[in-house]
């Protein structure tokens, strides 16, 4: 029997990240419902939206360039960058905000308390807070993924990577003693994008995509200059 | 009671006639501790009216949802955040004022102390209540404090908010000692002259004190020891505040100014407000024999420092934005002197620097009573206005341009604020009923040896 | 007399102390331990007697332990696969048969529980090698199976720090 | 995958469940509720991937759906289906809330009190299903059933079955490409859908064609669109959009060209013209002549004038077109839904032809689909054949109204008069598991499972380079008291007195699928016993074949004329062109009751949760309309009010609004939403297709002073932003 830290695999711990395609991307928002299905995200309601409470923990974020006949449309998916250097972790006075071994910038439920600095220093607004408490009017709730804790009022909450997902492919992993193999693990918005404009992997295996990807001359870090180091990828839309 | 300054010959006449005024002396201080009229009564109920409400809509935030406030991503801060700052600030005035001056020697600070340090206590406990009206699970507050747990976690002391924590704390508890120290010879007299059930309630917080000479000695060296510690501590907890936002990555926020700019901020309310006790004290215990002219053209004087000072810092944290031309910080800029915030931002830069400015130049309107206080509560708007100026608009526009959106609050959001301020105030009338509002001893100690 | 008033002080002082921290001690007690009441079962089962006496295996009935994350109460059917041919007869086996004659389930109170905000999975304990007995305690000595350790996190972390498994929160909290 | 093994599986089992919330203490997750019998497949926390068919629009995607303790949690594509490879769009996996729908007809219902009031109170099956054959039975040959497009065993049985009552068959859907199809079955005389080889493709000229927002299978499309930009080491294919608007596919093409709407036939045709006249064309020895005369009909400077395209634009097009090593030509959308569609589609269709892509990668390819897999003889109409329906109800030759998750009343303009058929009919009955529009006018309604809940096949016709056969599984029981629809028309059939009986012998509809399943596969030649190939195929999801040679194209028609289209509403007193366009996730409306998609927002104006009016930026500046105020769009036929949304990314003479709201009934979250652009439009035609030219009519708009509550994710007014700078190029 192996007592293993799942963080120290064979072979060096894993380093998780992703990579964005924006010539890819296409803005058909598959991958924000399939993170709605996935990870319990709550349906806000035409009310709460108004107030600007939605939660989408991967959102298309769209740009108007320049004036007809020549207006461009631009989208940009952005979630949670996982940001090697994350300014939401130090200013969490409860440790609920802080980086996991693996490379994972972890959202802690059950210990947030709710002061939503957290929220105020993420750059890229990704950080979403529970303002009420979830509602499913029966039986929308039976679709409920129980993997994925559902939040109740008054905690911070943003995207995981799937983590539910990663932790089991290292599970499996660990019982076969060996490493989680590249493409083993997509997170629900990579599974579902049609244009494959979502790469995930990891970031420590030079052979896997999304380490190949990062190489790219296209690439680039969203607000890189910010230091903040993020996990994710940019790869820049040609034209 | 007139008391004519220059015409003794001598200094024993004078002293001798000093010592003829102490029992009027006392019996004048003493006396607002005893007598209560309807007015006041009414006053109270009104206030505890208006704190009940306040309570009532936390009440009903806490039961359905930190969603009643108009929060919303990525404005997680509000009104509570900036009434936290805002009641700090006040609470630096107190102490600023008495231990700034008791170091200085300053013989017109005498009546100005206690009613400042008053103040200090009792913002600082209302400014302790927003961090908890703030949280958004404040059923779980106890994961912010340092204990030995099962769960072997710890708070993280990496965050400003930890900070705070305990700077707050520490001024707390420093600026109670630092208010209780000198009060101790006044409950004692308080202790022999007042009736009824307060008697064994003076008598245990005077400590027993007999008032003499090792006493008196002991005293004066404790009070000069927390005077000096206090002003450190203010200076250091305002800075303290000012991290949290200067540490913050949010444009407009981030800014090496930030810490002695929430200091003289926090001066500046707070002096403000003094103004306005000063007056109203004055006004309804019929003190003008203490609280004279002079000591608020004194005041006026010192509000004129502070508001060019503060001046200074503002303009300086602008221009070097403005000169950096960031494009982040820039549009908290625009929206601010140009857009969205232009009107209320420019009534703010008003009342904290061109009315002062304007009006305490003149020498005639600092020895006006009424005058002053209108200046300070025009000073404490602005002041609360910029609170709200430092908070919204940077979290409006965040650096990804998609996410901007913009804040105002809410009725159970209001309705908490209003209540804290009548908190303040119910807390306040109810403590002169309970100690001397004026120094009674530092009064006398003045009378006697105060002009050598 | 002042002496005597200084001595009201201290006392005054202590009991403020006393009361702060109990209400401390209230809201801890409240945050972890989960503290209502163990209900009666529907049936009395008596693990002493089917673990103990009977010696049946505890995957037998909860099978899901070494192959999901839940261990799962058996279903019915499994109980029925003995009791149909066992001719002993019991009020509480009675019970039993009333159940499956109507096709209903037994609804069992459920004593062993973990808030949700925990991933707690009976596979990857089993797979490294833990006894049931390690966290349920000597069920086959129990009549009655209440909660054999406090579940808490301070007890799950104790059991991790001994065995080098992860302590990160990313493990159970997600 | 016996169904009735997990009869008493009704009750969930003891996991934590995903609704107990942290600190709560949940009182039903107190109980344990063991399964009453154990189930091999079924182990509590462990979760099980059925393979099925999706049902939400007519591509037919294969999907898996995630299932634990009995409950669907999540649903993906099907990896190895050929036609959308693992992906899957917004709308099919928010097909759950389809199941989970709070507003799902529970049972059979009869109407009470008048028709159209709304008021249903409950009946048993048995007296439902007897009351429907006894009213077919009253009125032989009265009866017409208007169905979503069903495919393979359903629409065989479907079709046999009114043809036993001799009724008449009307598989409708809204949509904009039936020219499309239209265009291919005349112009190269093949019936079923090619597939455009987007992903090998090295130039893309586009004339509307939505490919990523709805056109015919949007994933399958935007995978190859993946493909052709960064799918391949050197090359990044070339995308250029043609249309009015700026739709959601058009922001990822590298230019757009804001035509005049119902002109693109013509802007098609100049460009052939160019491309013979620059000696460019690939045509054969006998197509050549044809060509030529053709095209020599038009002039390039009246087309430059009418499209507004100017010449030298054209003359790059065609260049570039023509000079590209894999020109792609497709079409739809915008252009489609003109009275001129099929001439449009046809026009370009023969810029495919010039360039000679036919049967070559990268160009337009026929395949084989599935062969004798019977999927009877009823075939696709459009709004057209609707409208003659109308006149039979009015002659009374016809009576019987049969509805199957069809809503006419929604999806057709007012001024057709449809709602005629709905007081006309004598009866009407609906098998629509949603109290939806036109179920809502019923007087029985006998609710069919969810596509999740029952059997199904769909037989592909098209798109895909392998004959594709999906086949759907049950992959939860039915929450409520439903019936499939199949089972419902087999009991019909042995219910009715006649023929049927011998024809329609099958116990329930499985039994059918599995017969002719049984047949198909041998003579696919799968030489396993039934059994085993079944359950591989279940598993697998379906059935597919290899790849064949494309199917040479022999006939290869022009359109007989060209012209700009035919608008309703003249210049003067409707200043505006009006484009209704299927909403990129409620498409025609179907998924507005699912709140996901409610709350999905639409990527290019950010509003959720209503409609919008789209206005072009200097218009909008013109009239002093801001976004949010609400305007009134009046045309020759009606007016709405909707708040105006600022579009850059439109012609100033053009107004838009997204079809799918404006909902009269279809449960909490549609009812009473938005408006329903589709209200005001003109009865208008394709003649050759007979669809809709929903681009037809003309309008004007005003201001009414009110403030909508418009619901817009991004907040702040246009103009005051900026892309961050890594997306700028400065990073």
């Amino acid at each position: 029997m192996n007592y293993t830290d799942q963080n120290a695999p064979p072979g060096g711990p894993y380093q998780w990240g992703m990579a964005v395609d924006l010539d890819r991307c296409t803005g058909c928002e598959a991958c924000v419902v399939a993170c709605h299905a996935e990870n319990n995200i709550r349906i806000s309601g035409e009310e709460e939206v108004a107030e600007g409470r939605q939660i989408n923990w991967i959102r298309i974020e769209r740009y108007w360039e320049g004036e007809y006949p020549n207006a461009k449309l631009k989208f940009m998916p952005v979630l949670c960058q996982h940001c090697g250097n994350a300014p939401c972790e130090p200013v969490c006075p409860v440790y609920a905000a802080y980086h996991t071994p693996d490379g994972l910038n972890a959202q802690v439920y059950n210990r947030c308390v709710g002061v939503r600095y957290c929220g105020n220093n993420c750059p890229y607004s990704v950080r979403y807070f529970n303002w009420f408490e979830p509602h499913w009017d029966e039986p929308l709730n039976a679709q409920l993924n129980p993997d994925v804790t559902v939040r109740s009022v008054g905690v911070m909450e943003k995207c995981t990577f799937c983590v539910q997902r990663i932790r089991a492919a290292q599970q499996t992993a660990q019982e076969e003693n060996r490493r989680v193999r590249d493409g083993e693990i997509t997170p629900a918005c990579v599974q579902s994008c049609p244009t494959e404009a979502l790469v995930f992997g990891d970031r420590n295996d030079p052979d896997s995509r999304v380490a190949k990807l990062m190489k790219n001359d296209r690439g680039f870090k969203l607000l890189g200059s910010l230091g903040t180091n993020p996990a994710i990828t940019y790869l820049r839309r040609e034209k | 009671m007139e008391i004519t300054q220059n015409n003794f010959s001598s200094h024993e006449d004078e002293e001798k006639q000093a010592w003829k005024e102490i029992p009027q002396i006392n019996h004048d201080l003493i006396a607002p501790l005893q007598s209560v009229n309807w007015k006041y009564l009414t006053l109270v109920g009104l206030l505890s009216l208006l704190v009940l409400a306040g309570a009532v809509a936390w009440t009903y935030q806490i039961k359905t949802g930190i969603g009643q406030t108009h929060l919303h991503n990525p404005i997680f801060w509000g009104i509570y955040i900036a009434s936290f700052v805002y009641w700090i600030g006040v609470s630096h005035s107190g102490t600023f004022i008495s231990g700034v001056l008791r170091l200085s020697h300053a013989e017109w600070r005498r009546p100005i102390t206690r009613i400042s340090e008053l103040m200090t206590l009792f913002s600082i406990i209302v400014a302790a209540l927003f961090i908890f009206v703030h949280l958004g699970r404040v059923w779980r507050f106890y994961y912010l404090i340092p204990y030995p747990n099962q769960r072997q976690i710890w708070p993280d002391f990496r965050s400003p908010l930890m900070w705070d924590a305990t700077a707050i704390f520490t001024y707390a508890v420093s600026s109670t000692i630092y208010l209780y120290l000198p009060l101790i010879p006044d409950f004692a007299l308080a202790r022999d002259r007042v009736k009824g059930w307060r008697r064994p309630l003076y008598a245990i917080l005077s400590l027993g004190w007999r008032g003499s000479q090792v006493e008196w000695r002991w005293l004066a060296m404790a009070v000069r020891i927390i005077s000096i510690l206090i002003v450190l501590v203010m200076v250091s907890v305002h800075s303290i505040v000012g991290f949290d936002f200067a540490v913050a990555l949010v444009p407009s926020w981030h800014s090496t100014v930030m810490a002695p700019y929430f200091v003289i901020g926090a001066v500046h309310s707070g002096v403000a407000m003094v103004a306005v006790g000063l007056y109203l004290i004055r006004r309804y215990y019929h003190l003008e024999n203490y609280i004279r002219p002079e000591h608020f053209d004194k005041v006026g004087k010192i509000m004129i420092t502070i508001t060019l000072s503060w001046g200074y810092l503002y303009f300086v944290d602008r221009l070097v934005t403005w000169y950096g031309r960031i494009p982040d910080e820039m549009n908290v800029i625009d929206a601010l002197f140009y857009s969205e915030y232009a009107l209320i931002h420019w009534f703010m830069v008003f009342c904290n620097f061109i009315y002062p400015i304007i009006f305490l130049t003149i020498p005639a309107y600092r020895t006006w009573p009424l005058g002053m206080m209108i200046v300070g509560l025009i000073i404490n708007i602005g002041m609360y206005i910029e609170r709200i100026l430092i908070i919204v608009p940077g979290l409006g526009h965040p650096r990804l341009h998609y996410a901007w959106t913009s804040y105002f609050p809410s009725w159970v959001e209001l309705m908490i604020l209003t209540g804290s301020f009548a908190f303040f105030a119910l807390m306040y009338i109810l403590a002169v009923k309970f100690v001397p509002v004026i120094s009674i001893w530092e009064e006398k100690e003045g009378r006697i040896y105060g002009r050598k | 007399m002042a002496l005597i008033l200084r001595r009201w002080a201290g006392t005054l002082l202590a009991l403020g102390v006393v009361v702060v921290a109990l209400i401390i001690g209230f809201f801890y007690s409240q945050g972890s331990a989960d503290l209502w009441g163990q209900d009666r079962q529907p049936i009395a089962f008596s693990h002493q007697v089917h673990a103990g006496q009977l010696q049946i295996n505890c995957l037998f009935c909860h099978r899901g332990a070494n192959i999901s994350p839940t261990a799962s109460v058996p279903p019915v059917y499994i109980c029925m696969m003995c009791h149909k041919s066992l001719k002993d007869k019991t009020p509480e086996i009675d019970k039993l048969l009333t159940y499956w004659n109507k096709k209903e389930p037994i609804p069992w109170v459920r004593l062993q529980r973990l808030p949700d905000f925990v991933h707690f999975t009976h596979k990857m304990h089993l797979s490294a090698g833990f006894k049931c007995t390690d966290c349920h305690g000597q069920v086959a000595q129990m009549s009655q199976t209440p909660r054999a350790a406090t579940y808490e996190m301070g007890w799950c972390v104790r059991c991790h720090e001994r065995n080098r498994a992860s302590k990160d929160c990313f493990t159970c909290h997600y | 995958m016996d169904l009735k093994r997990r009869d008493f599986l009704k009750v969930i089992g003891a996991t934590a469940a995903g609704s107990l919330l942290p600190g709560c203490a949940n009182v039903e997750t107190r109980k344990l509720i063991p399964y009453l019998l154990p189930d091999d497949e079924i182990v509590p926390g462990v979760a099980n991937w059925y393979a099925s068919v999706c049902r939400e629009c007519e591509a037919g995607c294969g999907i898996i759906v995630r299932v634990m303790e009995g409950r669907a949690k999540k649903i993906e594509g099907n990896p190895t289906h050929p036609l959308n490879q693992g992906k899957l769009c917004a709308m099919g996996q928010a097909s759950l809330q389809g199941l989970y729908n709070p507003d799902r007809i529970r049972g059979p219902l009869q109407r009470d009190g008048k028709r159209g009031e709304g008021k249903f109170k409950p009946i048993s099956w048995d007296d439902g299903i007897a009351r429907w054959v006894s009213e077919l039975q009253k009125r032989p040959g009265g009866a017409v059933m208007i169905s979503r497009p069903a495919s393979g065993t359903l629409a065989r049985l479907f079709s046999e079955f009114m043809r036993g009552i001799s009724g008449e068959l009307l598989f409708y859907h809204p949509s904009e490409d039936a020219p499309v199809r239209t265009a291919n079955r005349l112009g190269f005389g093949i019936d079923f859908l090619p597939e455009y080889d987007l992903a090998n493709a090295t130039y893309l000229l586009s004339f509307g064609a939505p490919f990523v927002d709805h056109w015919l299978s949007p994933v399958h499309f935007g995978i190859a669109y993946g493909q052709m930009r960064q799918g391949r080491p050197t090359v990044r294919g070339e995308f250029v959009q043609v249309e009015p608007r700026l739709s959601l596919t058009a922001a990822s093409a590298d230019q757009w060209i804001p035509i005049r709407p119902g002109t693109e036939g013509l802007l098609a045709v100049g460009v052939g013209q160019i491309i013979l006249s620059e000696r460019r064309a690939r045509l054969g020895k006998g197509d050549q002549k044809r060509f030529e005369d053709f095209y020599t009909r038009f002039s390039l400077d009246q087309i430059a004038a009418q499209t507004e395209v100017p010449r030298k634009e054209m003359i790059r097009l065609a260049r570039e077109f023509s000079t590209a090593a894999a020109p792609l030509a497709i079409g739809g959308g915008i252009a489609a839904v003109q009275t001129n569609g099929t001439d449009t589609m046809m026009a370009i269709n023969a810029l495919n032809i010039l360039v000679g892509n036919l049967g070559q990668p990268g160009g337009i390819r026929f395949f084989q689909p599935a062969q004798d897999f019977s999927s009877g003889e009823a075939a696709m109409v459009a709004e057209q054949a609707l409208a003659d329906v109308r006149g039979e109800f009015k002659q009374g030759s016809r009576s019987v109204l049969m509805l199957y998750q069809s809503n006419p009343l929604f999806t057709l303009p007012p001024s057709m008069k449809f709602g005629d058929v709905f007081d006309q009919a004598a009866f009407i009955v609906s098998f629509s598991p949603f109290m939806d529009d036109s179920t809502a006018m019923a007087d029985l309604i006998l609710p069919d499972h969810f596509f999740l809940e029952s059997w199904g096949d769909y037989a592909q016709a098209g798109i895909t380079p392998v004959p594709v056969v999906g086949l759907g599984q049950p992959v939860v029981n039915p929450l409520y008291d439903t019936r499939p629809v199949g089972d419902l028309f087999l009991i019909a059939a042995r219910q009715y007195e006649g023929a049927l009986k011998a024809r329609l012998s099958w116990k329930d509809f499985k039994s059918m699928m599995e017969a002719q399943w049984k047949s198909f596969l041998n003579r696919q030649g799968v030489n396993q016993p039934f059994e085993a190939a079944w359950i591989e195929r279940l598993q697998q999801g379906g059935w597919w074949g290899a790849q064949g040679k494309p199917i040479s194209v022999s006939k290869r028609e022009l359109p007989p004329s060209v012209a700009s289209a035919r608008f309703e509403g003249d210049e003067k007193t409707f200043p505006f062109y009006f484009y209704p366009f299927p909403s990129m996730n409620l498409h025609y409306g179907q998924g507005a009751n699912r709140p996901w998609l409610q709350e999905l927002p639409d990527t290019a104006t950010t509003a959720v949760w209503g409609s919008w009016v789209e206005i072009n930026t200097k218009t909008a500046a013109r009239m002093g309309i801001h976004t949010g105020d609400v305007v009134r769009v009046i045309s020759p036929f009606g007016q709405i009010e909707a708040p105006a949304v600022i579009y850059p990314g439109l012609r100033p003479d053009l107004i838009s609004v997204p079809i799918g709201q404006g909902h009269t009934a279809y449960g909490r979250y549609a009812k009473g939403r938005g408006v329903n652009p589709l209200s005001i439009l003109a009865p208008l035609f394709d003649e050759r297709s007979g669809s809709l030219a929903a681009g037809g009519t003309r309008v004007r708009i005003e201001k009414t002073g009110k403030q909508g509550n418009l619901v817009l994710v991004d907040q702040t007014a246009e103009g005051k932003k900026r892309a961050p700078e890594g997306e700028r190029g400065e990073a």
